[in-house]
């Protein structure tokens, strides 16, 4: 057994509005004159998990994000290997 | 005495601190965030009000920190001004660079209004003259980002008597080395009449003026 | 869609793509009231018409008080679905003139769940309006359909008061406030639909924006003080098209919309999606051509939205523009006057011996300790106390409840609905307070399958508010409550407002049970005398309905340092007793049971 | 000009303690008896913005962190280019 390290992206779906992203989008473009085109603010869950493989590990990741992490009826999410 | 209450754009404790500072014979102004030709000559206090300044969008206070209206404010302050942070005000003098640490998500994660005991560590400032050292005082919290994060050694003003929110050291407020900025999470201005159900947050407005009262004599 | 043969006789032709999602929206249960109509036509009512009743608190002072229901929504997503139900009722006020000072919840579930807490909490506390009260019940009943239903209360000097309609022809109206996209498409008539249908499962979820709300109730009220609004209403369901059409259509005027003016947050939108878009935190402003400018600058100033986006006409036609493309035309009556179901007649029989059902009461404090109730420094009484207390700084205080009684309404809608109206006399009476006025929401199953169980609910809000001498100012209906054809208990949630002379608050001393227990209408007048002496006398009253359930009114107390010792005390689902804080002949049955210390 | 698209994951220092990171973290391990040896909840923004080339655009999304997206009092950040 070894420890598995990874990253988690959890984002609204994208036809969902992200309120928060857009304002700060704003501020961005209109108060500090910066060129950004799209702004989006999700979570980033690093998460360490105890496994025989990497693939057992990812498996593992996957299923805390169905059970818990990640609220499919609004969120997509991605897992990434550290 | 002559207050101003800032009000950015989601500030909601504007109106109830104006309320506070009348009622404690303040002569106060609003200073809206669209006033463009405004300045903060010839006032002798500034407060920065609770509320969801942007919503609280991106982490409490950080967009308002930036605001051109807040350049005036360090100016005020950094000048001597007499400067007061409460609830979302605190965050964003965190947020301003102009008191140490960082405010984080409550410990539980939830947002949490009620009565809490506290205790007054520091009555040398001049928001604090009217208390006794240690006393023990209530005052009413309404934040969920309140977990203060100890940066360096702070000057502690008040502290709560019991854990509240995962505080570093239970600190609730904590005032400039100078002592003429201070930011506290409780809400003075909702304790400043029996009717709410209590007068402990008066006295931080009467400090406040006891002190420009000695201040103006001596000038 | 349920009317098409009625629209295809009225219309005397066959809709357009356009036409049928405008009368999906416009005829659908949510904004036609096709079920409810006949019936609130014969309820006493009072003051101005329009989005949300409004009623005296004095002379100068108008109270603006309605409920509404985001129940579908919450069951696809809890967090969202609530926060926009926030934000939906406290615009309603808004539009009426009034600056919001109060929320209050009602929730019906199967467990406590979090997503809706936190979405009422989030919504409520960053607009800084308080959440002062609110009821929780919990019952299996309600696990596919959970009931949030939020209160809204408003003050407006009475010259402030806004009128919801148009009132002359080369008015324009402006629509201002967050920028427009998908959101929500089909909200409305979604909302009328059984939850196992596909369309539950069609994303229509609307994503709130408390910081757009909040700019929007300042920009607004800025507006109205500088007498720039001639008329208001809130962009809710079906959007620009049922705001522009109602707000014409009650003055007996057309209105001609210009959809490329709509300011957009998705650029490639079809026009009939500008129409019909429910994106939240946007608000319709009538107003003269001269003022429109002035508007908009406010509207500006606070980071907002907007443009002219209809203007008012004589002819009584209801005209969409895309740039120079008619978009849609119908006559406007058509649209605004949606088909209505014969009301049934009912004829109430004697009240029966309510059982006790398994809906428990939970400790609420958990829950109302994430709203801030302070906010604005009008809270004298706070939550947890019956009915909350607030004050207008001009020194007046009002007195705030919401209240039902499902487990009762299962059992007897009618004799349910009219003890739920009693019960809600009496908590106002207890915070000292005049009965004013009744706002009620109506959370049923399918009123096709079982029309008698609506009848029987609206017969009883008329009978007891005319019994009570109340007028019912505004209220809301959502019907077809149900999961894979089961219907949810009937449940008539019921929120009033009271005129308080005189504030008290909890003293420590002896605790008395006063009154009777079962219950005869005849009796009580003589409780409320009873409530009043004592309240007269400074004593602090309470009227649980529930004797078994105290929890959230020990833990209230404990949480001002004082605690609540009763003996238990055997109550039956519907009683006439009440417990009094300190004062002992009331002139009714009156017995020891406990102290508060 | 074109649009170049990041992701920005900010975290916490890792000195700060992370209570929400450690709430959901014992959930999963005692009711979801998954065996994670850590997890720590930080935000991850999309920012898509318009430059010369990938270079200058890396540079605006520096200085957008260090202006307004991040904290350097407590917060760490790291730019990856999608």
């Amino acid at each position: 057994m070894s420890v598995y390290k990874f990253m988690i992206d959890v984002q609204y779906k994208s036809n969902l509005r992200d309120p928060r992203g857009e304002t700060i989008k704003r501020v961005l473009k209109e108060e500090h004159g910066v060129p950004v085109k799209e702004l989006r603010i999700g979570k980033s869950i690093y998460v360490e998990v105890e496994a025989a493989s990497s693939d057992e590990a990812k498996e593992l990741v996957k299923k805390m994000c169905e059970d818990l992490l990640v609220n499919p009826v609004v969120e997509t999410y991605e897992v990434r290997s550290l | 005495m002559k207050a101003a209450v800032v009000v950015y754009p989601g500030s909601n404790c504007d109106r109830d601190t104006y309320h506070a500072l009348k009622l404690t014979g303040f002569d106060v102004d609003y200073a809206y965030f669209f006033d463009q030709d405004l300045s903060f000559e010839g006032y002798d206090l500034v407060v920065l009000p609770g509320g969801f300044s942007y919503g609280d969008y991106l982490r409490p206070g950080a967009v308002a920190a930036r605001e051109n209206i807040s350049r005036k404010v360090k100016e005020f302050a950094e000048n001597g001004g007499l400067l007061l942070g409460i609830c979302n005000g605190f965050q964003v003098l965190m947020e301003m660079g102009l008191l140490p640490g960082a405010l984080l998500q409550n410990e539980k994660g939830k947002f949490i209004c009620r009565w809490v005991d506290l205790v007054v560590e520091d009555n040398t400032t001049p928001f604090t003259l009217a208390f006794k050292k240690g006393e023990k005082i209530r005052l009413p919290i309404a934040h969920g980002f309140g977990r203060y994060v100890k940066v360096g050694e702070p000057r502690v003003v008040f502290r709560y008597r019991e854990n509240v929110n995962g505080s570093d050291e239970k600190i609730a407020g904590v005032a400039s080395e100078s002592g003429n900025i201070l930011g506290l999470m409780p809400h003075p201005e909702r304790a400043s009449e029996e009717i709410l159900g209590g007068e402990d947050g008066r006295k931080v407005f009467l400090s406040i003026a006891e002190y420009l009262e000695s201040r103006g004599a001596e000038k | 869609m349920r009317y098409y043969k009625e629209l295809l006789k009225r219309l005397g032709r066959e809709p357009t793509p356009v036409e049928k999602e405008a009368f999906a929206v416009m005829w659908s249960e949510h904004c036609g009231y096709s079920h409810t109509k006949k019936y609130i036509e014969k309820l006493p009512k009072v003051g101005l018409g329009g989005n949300a009743g409004v009623v005296a608190l004095d002379e100068d002072t108008s109270i603006v008080f309605k409920i509404e229901s985001h129940n579908h929504p919450s069951a696809i997503e809890p967090y969202n679905g609530a926060a926009t139900g926030v934000g939906g009722i406290i615009r309603d006020v808004l539009a009426m003139g009034a600056r919001p000072t109060a929320i209050l919840d009602s929730l019906h579930f199967h467990r406590v769940i979090d997503g809706i807490i936190e979405g009422i909490a989030d919504y409520g506390n960053s607009i800084g309006v308080p959440t002062v009260g609110g009821e929780l019940r919990i019952s299996e009943r309600y696990r596919y359909n959970p009931l949030v239903n939020v209160m809204a209360v408003g003050t407006a000097k009475n010259e402030m008061i806004v009128p919801s309609k148009a009132s002359r022809a080369g008015q324009v109206i402006v629509v201002f406030g967050g920028a427009t996209g998908r959101d929500g498409i089909h909200g409305a008539s979604f909302a009328s639909e059984d939850l196992t249908g596909e369309k539950a499962t069609k994303l229509a979820i609307q994503v709130g924006d408390p910081f757009a709300e909040k700019l929007l109730i300042e920009a607004f009220l800025e507006m109205v003080r500088e007498g720039l609004v001639e008329g208001a209403q809130d962009l809710g369901a079906g959007g620009i098209l049922s705001a522009t059409s109602e707000l014409a259509s009650k003055s007996g005027l057309g209105v001609q919309v210009h959809l490329e003016r709509v300011h957009l947050r998705e650029p490639d939108m079809q026009p009939w999606e500008i129409l019909l878009s429910e994106s939240q935190e946007r608000m319709a402003v009538v107003t003269s051509k001269e003022n429109a400018k002035k508007i908009l600058e406010i509207a500006k100033k606070y980071m907002l939205y907007g443009d002219v986006v209809a203007e008012l006409i004589d002819e009584k036609v209801f005209r969409a523009f895309y740039k120079d493309e008619l978009v849609m035309e119908v006559p406007i009556d058509i649209l605004t006057t949606p088909p209505y179901e014969e009301p049934l007649n009912y004829v109430p029989g004697e009240m029966p011996d309510f059982n006790e059902l398994d809906f428990s009461y939970t400790d609420a404090t958990q829950v109302y300790e994430q709203y801030d109730h302070m906010v604005g420094t009008d809270t004298v009484i706070p939550p947890g106390f019956g009915s909350a207390v607030m004050r207008v700084k001009t020194g007046k205080f009002y007195a705030l409840s919401i209240h039902s009684r499902a487990d009762l309404t299962l059992q007897d809608p009618y004799w349910g609905t009219y003890i739920t109206v009693v019960e809600s006399v009496r908590k106002i009476l207890a915070a000292g307070g005049q009965p004013l006025g009744i706002t009620d929401c109506i959370n049923y199953g399918d009123p096709d399958v079982a029309p008698a169980g609506l009848a029987a609910i609206m017969y009883a809000l008329k009978d007891s508010a005319e019994h009570f001498e109340l007028p019912v100012v505004s209220g809301n209906a959502s019907l077809y409550n149900t999961y894979a054809a089961k219907p949810i208990p009937p449940t008539m949630v019921i929120g009033m407002v009271g005129r308080v002379e005189k504030v008290v608050k909890p003293k420590k001393g002896k605790v008395y049970l006063a009154g009777w227990h079962g219950f005869d209408l005849k009796r009580e007048e003589l409780l409320h005398k009873a409530i009043m002496k004592a309240r007269e006398s400074g004593a602090f009253v309470l009227t649980p309905s529930n004797f078994k359930a105290l929890v959230t009114y020990e833990k209230s107390f404990a949480r001002y340092g004082m605690k609540l010792k009763v003996k238990e005390i055997e109550g039956e689902p519907v009683h006439q007793m009440v417990l009094v804080f300190g004062k002992d002949n009331l002139g009714i049955p009156m017995q020891e049971i406990g102290v508060l210390r």
